[in-house]
């Protein structure tokens, strides 16, 4: 963990109520997939978490959804307005485990995470594909960029407005073989994959947070391996701690 | 140079900054920004005899210039914490902690205080007594003054260390509590815990937490718990750790104004991890801008 | 198109929000930037048998989201505030008022109330038993479960008009308290007013209110004020305005679900003299948002 | 009273601690010299009373000493920055009454509203002279302003740095006949004034407020002629209501 401030580069929409944020600061302490950072935001007495899109030296990329006072407010912000951000929060995905081709799902604002987890599964030499999950077209984010790393890339839309009609456990069905999942997204979501998925597998919960990095006790989970910290011990979590 | 010493029923703190029980749990993430033996001392998460995960979540929600929590004391135990988590702090920070301990029966209290007896590094028991007494109807211990003396009373029989009484700020009459806890003994008080209070999600219409209520702390606090010290510091003899959202160097001068010996900072180290840091570092200036040579002497001076 | 109305005792606003007591005086200064006839009710300035010029000034503490407060009832007193106050904010202001009234025994409270009775702009007769009890002691009426309900007797005897108590927030159980008010009588609850607290400056050393201590109100108070009414909506059948802290829609949409059937505004006012008129603006954009479409459904809805 | 939204022109250090704000907006509520504005401040819950210190059409300036969070916020703001303000309160100086050549006497950052108090004693044809009371020599200000009206300017320090060595009442004494005072300054210099001054006159008051318009009663005083609020009959008083 480091308490740093970044500079906004760049604040831009990519759906309705979808951001996408770059910042410039150290990010030293950011060493996984999948990891979050806790944002301070003027006249909010909380921190805001938010994950770790992607990563290049000092440049951090997050994507958010405008959804309340600190999101919207994030929303208004502009290029070269500071922020005081806590980084390199939680475990983030574990690729040791991943084999040769893990399937990454992600539904909503739980599909940014999966971008820089993917860049790293394939600077591993490991052959990922994606099934990115949004209710319809108009909140589609991210496939180009997705498919410009090269991966294949389903998305799904539940009225079917895009890509293929229904949940992102639709797509895995159809995506062919895969060795591991990484999932990120609404716990029905993350329950449903959890269920419909035949492989291992590492899931990202969310959690209201007092302090995001392990002090307070506010985002306790039970596992079937004891009480972990969502914030610290997780919010990624394997498959098989899993108590729902 | 200004001095920044304090005592607390004879142990000697470099400063009076102390983390809150619960805000701090045993010291090991803030240890990774700073070297925490700058520390005045520091009170670890409250122990219970049995591990507890406590309740549901959610279990924060956010309110303006503070947060409701209803952690529900969650801790590993009281074996857990004196074989595993003391001596690992020990290795983090030298000086004597608060030992903040909780039950929910008046021989849950006792065996938490007899074990943190026998710790090396416990230099103060502090005894919150808002958990509510299950042999008492539920009611909280805190909020009735014979139930925080006999609370005070059972440990102080069992403790050669300092005890301290962590008083409840959801009471009519605090004055009649503290006095309740020093006839029965108390050596000290700490005042104030959390204020009983709740948030309602507009889009679920449901109470935030799952717990539906929990405490306040934080910034919005602070003009109650001033108000506690400064009544508690007139009716009583022994010192009195303030706390209550203190978040700056001023406020802790403040609280030392209305009779705080000692200030503990809660919500504040959750908000911005350093700030006990901050804090410390910026006392010298704020007590030289002030005119104070020395913070032991301005204990109570508002009075 | 939403629908605002609500019911108070047989008395439909037009809308929940209503500016709290000590906040609006007699509206005169509000009606020089907004036509105050948009407002749901008006609760006017604590009045007393005999005119008060109240505590000694400095008298306003400024805090974190919030301020306190130690006027202590300056009033014109019972007949100037008949004779003079209410047929000037009869110009001004067209609906049922509400008399917000205090006093220092129990006779006080009834002459008031007898007073107010007579007034035909009089909606809602509005007990504040926070004051000290010269009679008993000089406990506050409100912190005493016996002495709230022997005012409410005493005022209900007296008068034909719905009377709601306005409960102090400085107990240890607020819930016997409306309870005791609601067997005694109470056609209503008035809840929260402010919460003790203090403030010390740092350059002086000493309280900034000449009288120590005053009442904290403001957003800081918010999640204890909602807490309160959430409980004594569970405990009470009779009709709480819910207040402490409001300063939004969204919070007069909160405090509903909590459990209250209207809305006062106090701080808010003075922070923002047309605080009141924005929330009203407001309000129907924020009930689409949160889809509610009539606000008098949603009371008590998060329960 | 009028609530509006000022931007700020200029903002800069007069004396180590004095700054003077100008602001362009909506001054039409501003009725007479010795009114103050409230100005709300970003995390702050009350504004801060400000007296006005002149005006030109659009144009409002203001003096303030930085003594604490607001004044220092107030000092670190920029051009073109807005504040949401009060304006018109209080009943500000009434120049009926006061003879063909009144004094004007400033304490510290008393001096501000005289300014524009004398300019409306000048555009009434009265022939009004000055005096500006200061601790030292550093802390002076304004004193080529008000001799540019071509007014007589006396200045004390306590320290005699500059002007006259002592209080503004030694001033007084030796500054020739007056038909009355207009002050302004700390308690202790108002009283002096009051009790040394051989006219009528008026005195400017400051309390803490809660509203600042007159709904809380949180600034009142008792005057020999009942209880005014310092914030709306005041804060200005006639010499003969004011009780000590
Ligand atoms: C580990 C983690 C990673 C996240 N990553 C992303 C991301 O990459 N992109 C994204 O859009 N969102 C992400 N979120 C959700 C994001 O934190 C919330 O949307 C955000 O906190 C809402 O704040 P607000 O002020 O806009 O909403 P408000 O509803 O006004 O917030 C009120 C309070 O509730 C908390 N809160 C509200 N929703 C959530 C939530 N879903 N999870 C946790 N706390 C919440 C807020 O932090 C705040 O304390 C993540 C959450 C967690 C826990
Ligand atoms: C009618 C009136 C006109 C004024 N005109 C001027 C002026 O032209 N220039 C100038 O420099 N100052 C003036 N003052 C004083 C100015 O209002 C205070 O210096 C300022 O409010 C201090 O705020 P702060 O946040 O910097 O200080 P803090 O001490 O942090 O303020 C804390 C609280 O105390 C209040 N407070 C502190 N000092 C005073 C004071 N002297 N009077 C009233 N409230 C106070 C603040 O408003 C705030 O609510 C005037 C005051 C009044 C009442
Ligand atoms: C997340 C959290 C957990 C807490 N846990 C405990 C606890 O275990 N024991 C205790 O005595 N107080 C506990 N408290 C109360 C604090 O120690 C402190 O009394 C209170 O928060 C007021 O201080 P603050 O406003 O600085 O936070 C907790 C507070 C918070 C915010
Ligand atoms: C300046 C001031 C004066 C008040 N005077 C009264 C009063 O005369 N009678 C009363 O019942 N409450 C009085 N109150 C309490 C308010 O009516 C209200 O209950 C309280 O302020 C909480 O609401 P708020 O947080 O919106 O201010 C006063 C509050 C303030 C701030
Ligand atoms: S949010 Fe504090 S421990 Fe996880
Ligand atoms: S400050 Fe509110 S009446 Fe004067």
């Amino acid at each position: 963990m480091k308490k740093e401030i970044f500079t906004i580069v760049s604040n831009r929409k990519l759906t309705d109520s979808v951001f996408k944020m770059t910042l410039c600061g150290d990010t030293s302490a950011i060493t996984a997939p999948g990891q979050f950072v806790n944002i301070e935001l003027e006249g909010l007495y909380l921190r805001r978490p938010i994950s770790v899109c992607d990563l290049e030296g000092e440049r951090l990329t997050l994507i958010y959804k405008a959804v309340g006072k600190g999101t919207e407010q994030m929303s208004a912000m502009g290029k070269g307005e500071a922020l005081d951000i806590l980084t390199g929060l939680g475990n983030g995905y574990d690729t040791a485990n991943s084999g040769a081709c893990p399937v990454l799902i992600g539904g909503g604002v739980g599909v940014p995470p999966l971008y820089l987890l993917a860049k790293k599964l394939i600077g591993e030499g490991k052959n990922p594909k994606v099934i990115l999950g949004f209710n319809t077209a108009l909140e589609v984010f991210y496939e180009d960029e997705f498919c410009a790393l090269g991966i294949e890339t389903f998305v799904t839309t539940v009225d079917g407005s895009h890509g293929i009609k229904g949940f992102v456990t639709d797509a895995l069905k159809s995506c062919g073989e895969y060795s591991y999942t990484f999932s990120c997204g609404p716990e029905p979501m993350l329950k449903a994959v959890y269920n419909e998925s035949l492989t291992d597998g590492q899931f990202s919960f969310e959690e209201r947070m007092g302090c995001g990095f392990g002090a307070c006790m506010g985002c306790s989970c039970k596992t079937k391996y004891g009480y972990k910290r969502i914030c610290k011990d997780g919010p990624v979590l394997e498959k098989g701690e899993i108590i729902w | 140079m200004v001095n920044t010493e304090v005592v607390l029923s004879g142990i000697t703190l470099t400063n009076p900054v102390i983390p809150a029980s619960g805000t701090f749990g045993f010291g090991a993430e803030f240890a990774q920004l700073y070297d925490i033996n700058i520390l005045g001392s520091l009170s670890f998460k409250g122990t219970t005899v049995e591990e507890r995960f406590g309740n549901p979540t959610p279990r924060i929600a956010e309110c303006s210039s503070g947060m409701i929590n209803s952690v529900g004391l969650q801790n590993p135990g009281l074996k857990a914490v004196c074989e595993h988590e003391l001596p690992k702090l020990a290795t983090l920070y030298k000086k004597p902690v608060i030992a903040n301990i909780s039950g929910f029966s008046i021989e849950e209290y006792v065996e938490c205080a007899k074990a943190m007896e026998r710790q090396e590094s416990v230099g103060i028991i502090e005894v919150n007594v808002s958990c509510p007494n299950v042999h008492g109807g539920g009611m909280s211990f805190g909020v009735d003054a014979k139930a925080a003396a006999e609370v005070t009373r059972a440990v102080k029989a069992v403790s050669k260390k300092p005890v301290y009484i962590k008083l409840s700020p959801n009471v009519t009459d605090i004055v009649s509590i503290a006095l309740a806890c020093e006839d029965a003994g108390a050596d000290g008080l700490s005042l104030i815990n959390t204020l009983y209070a709740m948030r309602i999600d507009l889009k679920t219409k449901k109470p935030v937490l799952a717990n539906k209520m929990g405490g306040l702390s934080g910034p919005a606090v602070f003009p109650v718990a001033l108000r506690m010290v400064y009544q508690v510091f007139e009716a009583v003899k022994i010192p009195i750790i303030g706390m209550g959202g203190v978040a700056a160097a001023e406020d802790v001068i403040e609280m030392m104004l209305a009779g705080a010996s000692a200030v503990q900072i809660g919500a504040a180290n959750l908000k911005n991890p350093v700030a006990c840091k901050e804090i410390i570092e910026d006392l010298s200036r704020v007590m030289e801008k002030y005119r104070i040579s020395s913070l032991s002497e301005i204990i109570g001076g508002a009075h």
